[in-house]
């Protein structure tokens, strides 16, 4: 750029026009930015329509759950913890539930861990639909939120059916879970199941071969490989650089590892490959849900505890892994033998991704993709905040 | 239905990494390449132990690049309030032997300092940002522990367990005219006035 | 004060309010996890559309701002900046429980327990969180409201500034807001037809 | 018609005529959207609900004398144009200005919200205004050129003349038969002119918060919705008469109002939105070469 000179002895007519810090201006993303899941405000730095430097400021769902879950008892804990993730609660109350169980060493039926595994994955799928949709509206498509989200509904509706709530389900209990299938469900949730593999070829169509997304996914927001390890990147956005490392087959928990499955991977690692992997999961999570249906054995659901008001955990600690639809979601609990949760640390899946990996995917981006680029690695802000 | 423009490709193999060992000689390896002994397994893909404060710098280096954990899951926090400790556990996952070692390290809890181990992990500055926020740990080193979560907040480290949430709320928030009282009837009760130690400040 | 100024109404009056009740613009500022929700009412299955609501990305242009969950003190201060730069007719939609009071965080250090005391509410949907059923009706009896010519807690924020500037004090300090809000409530004569 | 009291008439009903026009034609736009999307809808008239809704708020918002001026300088060069516009019945200005009038005053409405918005100082609607000069650089060239291939052809620059030689031989004669390139070149043209998807990064709501619509709101907005809305009108009817062959009674008028603009939403419901860069690019690799082989093409034919 040239600077801006007058005929005039050659003088600026505006002195500094062209410094560095007179090219340059913020401009702020959020916090009430339309299609993310939860409010996240992105501060940037722009020169031209380029991102000079980015900064994430998180904080605006935060409640305090690990303050929380201090002082409350065991059980009440269950109705909240599934609050910090809500498009994908349910990774929430597998964890809590089995750093219970790991700690005080309380078995779970087996056909109470197939129904946790196939929460689990509806879940998933529930999930993914959402970001497609998300995903669809930052490039303007507004055609594939209004399909994917009123499909993820048909999925809702197995889990009021199974739990009483659409969004929030509260259904894993330390030792099982609440209820046992209602009858003619299993036919139901196949029906959905069709269904939604149907969908997926229209949504082919529309959206994932859209000349439209093509143009701007593709090579938009690159994470190499061995950038994606070194900074801690984790779930389809690790797998979309082509590291084939999935909770489920490497840590397994449940009934994963007898189950039969793929962990899809791709190469290039931009917005358009984590698109795809997660289009693939969505495949791969229809198998694991009708394994499940085929293979779930008769038996109870639950193994009975204590009186949950005087229910005491043993001293201990756990850490428990679970992959949920974003990436690793972890929880470390102690437990001091009380009626309480000692301490309940929260890692949730996005708090790499949706932070740091985001700040230097953005640096150098363009204005039009922030929000692609945000979507494309499905952070989700109540992890980071809690 | 219609082909996917791109076809799926391979990952990068788990063979590549080397095979996968065993509880047994991942303990011999940290005995080897870091001197710390204090470890033992606990269930299947589980190893914890115990790390010294001013020797996790060098343990956690040693852990990433000789001993294969590439992956640091989490800085955890535990404030142990009647000893006067903080306990940090910090949480390293192996791609290669699919195995997570807890290294536990305590800490004094008036003096709540600690080094920093950003420089071999990125990931950890968020964790350590985190807990610098909610527990009032200071990780030197780190150059970015600036607020994040709670930008505006005026009390005490949140965390920290002589800090009392329902206290705190009752203080700056207003409520509505009725309040439930089921908490007082329980075992345990509740924790805030009744206690009040600490309480918030 | 309500009955007088509904028997005052003019036939202009109650011709412009029929026809403003169909069409609400619904600031897409998502507060809370009840947001989750909303997806669904806006699209195919529940299609809020039907009754002209619409989401809308900047507070100038929305008429509806849908507080949906828990409020934590950083976003509050949002909202009231957000709230103020509304141009009236504004409503106000405490949406789940945790905008009543305080709902399942009522012992949290971050969220307010009470909506009421910060911002003047239209309206609250009860639940934890509501359904897009439970959505649309309410937002079904806010448009009943508005043809009635009854939803005019707006002009509660004007008169009653200093209650609400003071609770905004209480958790905050000290707040600063871009707007002249007791002079912006003689300009729309509001202040002056309390008296 | 076009003479004495029948012209003053027409002078005064032609806004509220197209104003009702836009209004049938955006309601019709939302409802057709969301039948492609499933959905019921909002009512037919609904634009009208929401610009009566607009102007009735009390708007106590102003960034200054600019912010003002410049929603005259929209609205009223959007009328101006529309009055040079024939259509059926009424063609009284045609004689007095010819396209190139047109293609001046129709700059006045992007120039005046140039204007306003600046002045409200928000950097999302800066930016929403740099873009939209960058997409005028598209589309303006690709349509000025195929009007400009056109008019040669013809020999007559006059918008009514045109409409007249397409109406002397039926479909025919219609400018999408005879120049076929010219006539494709100008709906992709028509589709960045109207700010619909794929060119609709001006207003994108999911980074810079709808840009140029970013701190309008209450009566200013009000005032956009109806530009928007006899915009809309004027745009596709100046598509129709150079390409469609125009139309000589209202049905005809309606009819192929309606089909066209279909045609546009129909594209817009299943596309996402180019970039700034790639719509650029789009433009200059496929409409303006088309436009300028179908310029070429007239001239070898011509002479």
């Amino acid at each position: 750029m040239s600077s801006i000179v007058t005929a005039n002895n050659g003088k600026d007519i505006m002195p500094g026009a062209n410094a560095p810090e007179n090219r340059e201006y913020n401009m702020f993303i959020g916090p009430n930015h339309p299609g993310i899941e939860g409010n996240f405000a992105l501060k940037l730095t722009v020169e031209g329509d380029t991102i000079l430097k980015a900064k994430t400021e998180a904080g605006f769902l935060h409640r305090g759950f690990e303050k929380l879950m201090e002082e409350r008892l065991f059980i009440q804990n269950i109705a909240i913890v599934c609050r910090i993730c809500v498009p994908d609660p349910d990774p929430n109350e597998e964890n809590y539930a089995r750093a219970i169980e790991s700690i005080a060493g309380i078995e779970v039926p087996r056909r109470a861990q197939f129904i946790r595994v196939l929460v689990l994955e509806l879940s998933r799928i529930a999930s993914h639909l959402f970001t497609f949709g998300g995903h669809a509206g930052t490039i303007g498509l507004y055609t594939m939120p209004n399909w994917s989200i009123s499909d993820r509904d048909r999925v809702l509706d197995l889990f009021e059916e199974l739990t009483g709530g659409r969004v929030y389900h509260i259904f894993n209990m330390p030792g099982g879970v609440r209820r046992d299938l209602p009858e003619g469900f299993k036919d139901r949730v196949r029906k959905v199941m069709d269904y939604i593999e149907e969908r997926l070829a229209e949504y082919d169509d529309l959206f994932f071969n859209n000349k439209i997304l093509l143009n701007r996914a593709i090579g938009i927001g690159v994470l190499p490989q061995d950038k994606a390890l070194e900074w801690g990147a984790t779930g389809p956005d690790l797998r979309a650089a082509g590291f084939a490392h999935d909770v489920r087959k490497d840590d397994p928990y449940e009934v994963y590892n007898e189950l039969d499955f793929e962990i899809p991977t791709e190469r290039d690692s931009d917005a358009y490959s984590r698109l795809m992997v997660r289009r693939r999961e969505i495949v791969q999570s229809i198998n694991i849900v009708r394994q499940v249906l085929e293979r779930m054995p008769e038996g109870s659901v639950w193994n009975k505890q204590p009186n949950p008001l005087k229910w005491r955990v043993p001293a201990g600690d756990a850490y428990v892994r679970t992959e949920s639809s974003k990436g690793e979601y972890a929880y470390y609990m102690v437990s001091d033998g009380g009626v309480r949760p000692y301490r309940v640390h929260v890692r949730g899946a996005s708090v790499t991704h949706g932070v740091h990996i985001l700040e230097h995917l953005l640096t150098g981006a363009r204005i039009e993709d922030a929000s692609q680029i945000m979507f494309s690695l499905d952070a989700c802000p109540p992890e980071v905040d809690r | 239905m219609s082909e996917l423009i791109r076809t799926p490709s391979a990952g990068r193999p788990l063979a590549a990494l080397g095979a996968a060992r065993g509880a047994d000689a991942i303990m011999a390896a940290i005995v080897a390449e870091t001197g710390s002994a204090e470890f033992h397994a606990k269930g299947a893909r589980r190893v914890e132990g115990q790390v010294k404060a001013d020797a996790l710098h060098s343990f956690a280096a040693a852990m990433k690049s000789r001993v294969g954990f590439e992956h640091l899951s989490a800085i955890s926090c535990v404030d142990w309030i009647a000893q006067g400790e903080f306990e940090l556990v910090y949480h390293f996952w192996s791609y290669r032997d699919n195995c997570l070692v807890s290294a536990h390290v305590r800490i004094d809890r008036a003096t709540a300092s600690m080094a920093t181990i950003t420089d071999l992990w990125m990931p950890a500055s968020f964790f350590e940002r985190d807990i610098h926020e909610f527990f009032g740990v200071v990780f030197q080193g780190n150059t970015d522990l600036e607020r994040y979560i709670l930008t505006d907040w005026k009390g005490p480290p949140p965390m920290r367990k002589d800090f009392v949430s329902r206290d705190f709320a009752h203080e700056h928030f207003q409520y509505k005219d009725y309040e439930p009282t089921w908490d007082e009837m329980i075992e345990g009760g509740y924790r805030g006035s009744r206690d009040k130690t600490g309480g918030a400040e | 004060m309500a009955e007088k100024e509904l028997t005052q109404r003019s036939a202009w009056d109650k011709v412009l309010a029929n026809l403003r009740k169909r069409s609400l613009w619904m600031l897409h500022y998502c507060t809370g996890c009840g947001a989750v929700e909303l997806p669904p009412t806006m699209t195919s299955r529940f299609d809020m559309e039907r009754f002209g609501i619409m989401p809308m990305v900047t507070p100038r242009q929305a008429d509806i701002l849908l507080i949906t969950g828990y409020l934590s003190v950083k976003t509050l201060k949002r909202v009231i900046l957000i709230y103020e730069q509304m141009v009236a007719p504004k409503y106000v939609v405490g949406f789940g429980s945790c905008t009543i009071n305080g709902g399942m965080y009522w012992n949290s250090y971050t969220t307010i327990k009470a909506l009421d005391r910060y911002l003047p509410v239209e309206m609250y949907l009860a639940g934890c969180m509501p359904r897009p059923e439970a959505i649309i009706t309410g937002f079904n009896s806010l448009i009943d409201k508005i043809a009635k010519g009854e939803a005019n807690s707006w002009k509660d924020y004007y008169e009653n500034y200093e209650f609400y500037h003071k609770n905004q004090e209480h958790v905050f300090g000290d707040i600063e807001t871009h707007h002249d809000v007791p002079a912006d409530g003689k300009y729309f004569r509001v202040v002056e037809a309390k008296r | 018609m076009n003479s004495g009291l029948g012209l003053i008439v027409w002078i005064i009903a032609y806004p509220f005529v197209s104003f009702s026009l836009g209004v049938l034609l955006g309601g019709y736009g939302r409802k057709l959207t969301a039948r492609i999307q499933r959905r019921v809808g909002p009512s037919w008239i609904q634009p009208f609900y929401d610009v009566v809704k607009l102007m009735s708020k009390k708007t106590n918002v102003s960034h200054g004398y600019m912010h003002d001026v410049a929603m005259m300088m929209l609205v009223g060069g959007t009328l101006l144009t529309m009055y040079f516009v024939p259509v059926p019945g009424f063609h009284y200005f045609s004689q007095f200005g010819d396209y190139i009038v047109i293609m001046y005053i129709m700059l006045v409405p992007p120039l005046g919200m140039a204007l306003g918005v600046g002045q409200t100082a928000n950097p999302n609607g800066s930016i929403g205004i740099a873009r939209a000069l960058q997409m005028l650089a598209g589309y303006e060239v690709t349509f000025v050129l195929t009007f400009i291939g056109f008019a040669m052809k013809a020999g007559t620059t006059s918008m009514y003349d045109l409409m007249m030689l397409q109406q002397s031989g039926g479909v025919a004669t219609w400018g999408i038969v005879t120049n076929p390139l010219l006539g494709i070149a100008a709906l992709f043209a028509l589709q960045g002119m109207m700010n619909e998807k794929p060119f609709e990064v001006i207003v994108a709501p999911h980074e810079i918060a709808t840009g140029p619509m970013t701190e309008m709101g209450g009566k200013y907005l009000g005032m956009m919705f109806i530009q928007h809305l006899i915009n809309l009108v004027v745009e596709l009817t100046i598509y129709m008469n150079l390409f469609l062959g125009g139309a000589l009674n209202w049905f005809e008028y309606i009819v192929k109002l309606f089909t066209l603009f279909t045609l546009v939403l129909v594209v817009n419901a299943v596309y996402g939105r180019f970039r700034t860069d790639s719509a650029l690019r789009f433009f200059w690799k496929l409409p303006l070469p088309m436009a300028a082989l179908g310029v070429i093409f007239i001239m070898w034919n011509g002479k």
